[in-house]
């Protein structure tokens, strides 16, 4: 299946990216385990996902890491929001 | 629009202006913040405020929603900025209106306090040479905090 | 001209484009009132509204003032009418603005809660041939008091 | 001594008058002589400045009926205000 991630602010600074598309298998059920799974890409990755704040939306809400992903989702790290 | 999430210059005056005419309700409330041109530690030269604008759209809409359900609005809006921004620009705007003025002021100060925490927007200031990211401010975290108390209280 | 009490239309849109204008401080709050067109006891046709004029004047500057102390306004304006006026028209204007969202928001409550009871106006509703001075209403002691409550907290 | 006298909203109606200039005895010392000076004037003015929720202001402050009274003093009478 097929999912886009985004990264923003602090997050997309330390892994160096704005957006991926990512073909996953189906066993990635999990915000949790596409974390894991970003995490191999090296300690960049593995250190910016494993932020005790880090805030995590599935297609543009705010989720715990046990949400389910499936086909088509946006899923989104960052860090706490400063808006206003 | 009800929700407008803009990299453009944003006029709350014009805003307010426009808001006023269209909704003369018994009770008008405008909010409207501009960039500081100070934090705790000094002078601040410019602004970045990145946002995730497919998500600030969405969070923006629930909330006013939201408020309008809870505070029983007739009307509300909510303008916000993101993009480059320098000290004096206007960041977001925010009206509300109801038969009472109880309920105009709760729910823009309410919309205000949740936007800080639970909209896609992060800001960094830069002086001079350096750029730092803002982080939430406990005092943010109280205010959004007041909300949810009155929640449960209910 | 932070005291303006008249008995011409008065435009809150102007005003806060122009307050918003001039004071683009960190946050900045404007409430408008306007005459509804419905009380307690049905529709309302039109509404005169008596002033002492000179009092007003200066009970709005002292109340001004004293709002501008105790919250750390920045700058503040209150604009009051009188007169003869008809559903939808404004009655009141009142802009705070100070260096945090808190203090604004307080401060335009606090003028907008004080004025309804300490300044000296007086509503009478008219409604066909039948005309009616409004009485106060306890919500309105009630929100006067919240402030008074925590004058003595302090 | 000279004073004026302004009558506001439902206390204006009552005594049908909306602005008096009085020579006063300098022995008439306080709001609460005036009121009982006025009163002499008939039953309208009795009933309308012993209401119970009468206020009061001198030189457009608001003040309790012991207040003093002196020459070119502004007197004013209203019931309780409603603004906003």
């Amino acid at each position: 299946m097929t999912i886009t991630v985004k990264f923003f602010s602090l997050i997309r600074e330390a892994v160096a990216t704005e957006q991926l598309t990512l073909e996953i298998s189906e066993n990635l059920l999990t915000v949790e385990a596409l974390k894991a799974e970003l995490s191999l890409r090296g300690e960049a990755w593995e250190e910016a996902l494993s932020h005790p704040n880090l805030i995590q939306a599935v297609n543009q809400r705010v989720v715990f890491q046990e949400e389910g992903i499936k086909d088509g989702d946006e899923v989104a790290f960052f860090p706490p929001m400063t808006g206003g | 629009m009800l929700v407008h999430v803009t990299d453009r210059a944003i006029d709350p005056g014009n805003l307010a202006a426009a808001f006023y005419r269209h909704h003369p309700d018994a009770a008008v409330t405008t909010f409207s913040g501009f960039v500081r041109d100070f934090n705790d530690a000094g002078q601040v030269d410019s602004l970045y405020l990145e946002c995730y604008l497919e998500m600030a759209t969405r969070v923006l809409t629930d909330l006013g929603n939201g408020a309008a359900q809870r505070f029983g609005l007739r009307a509300w809006q909510i303008v916000h900025r993101y993009g480059h921004l320098q000290p004096s620009d206007p960041i977001v705007f925010v009206a509300t209106s109801a038969d009472h003025r109880g309920e105009a002021f709760a729910a823009c100060e309410f919309v205000m306090d949740t936007l800080k925490t639970d909209a896609p927007f992060w800001k960094r200031e830069h002086y001079g040479e350096i750029g730092q990211w803002v982080t939430v401010k406990d005092i943010d975290k109280d205010r959004r905090d007041r909300w949810s108390e009155k929640d449960s209280d209910q």
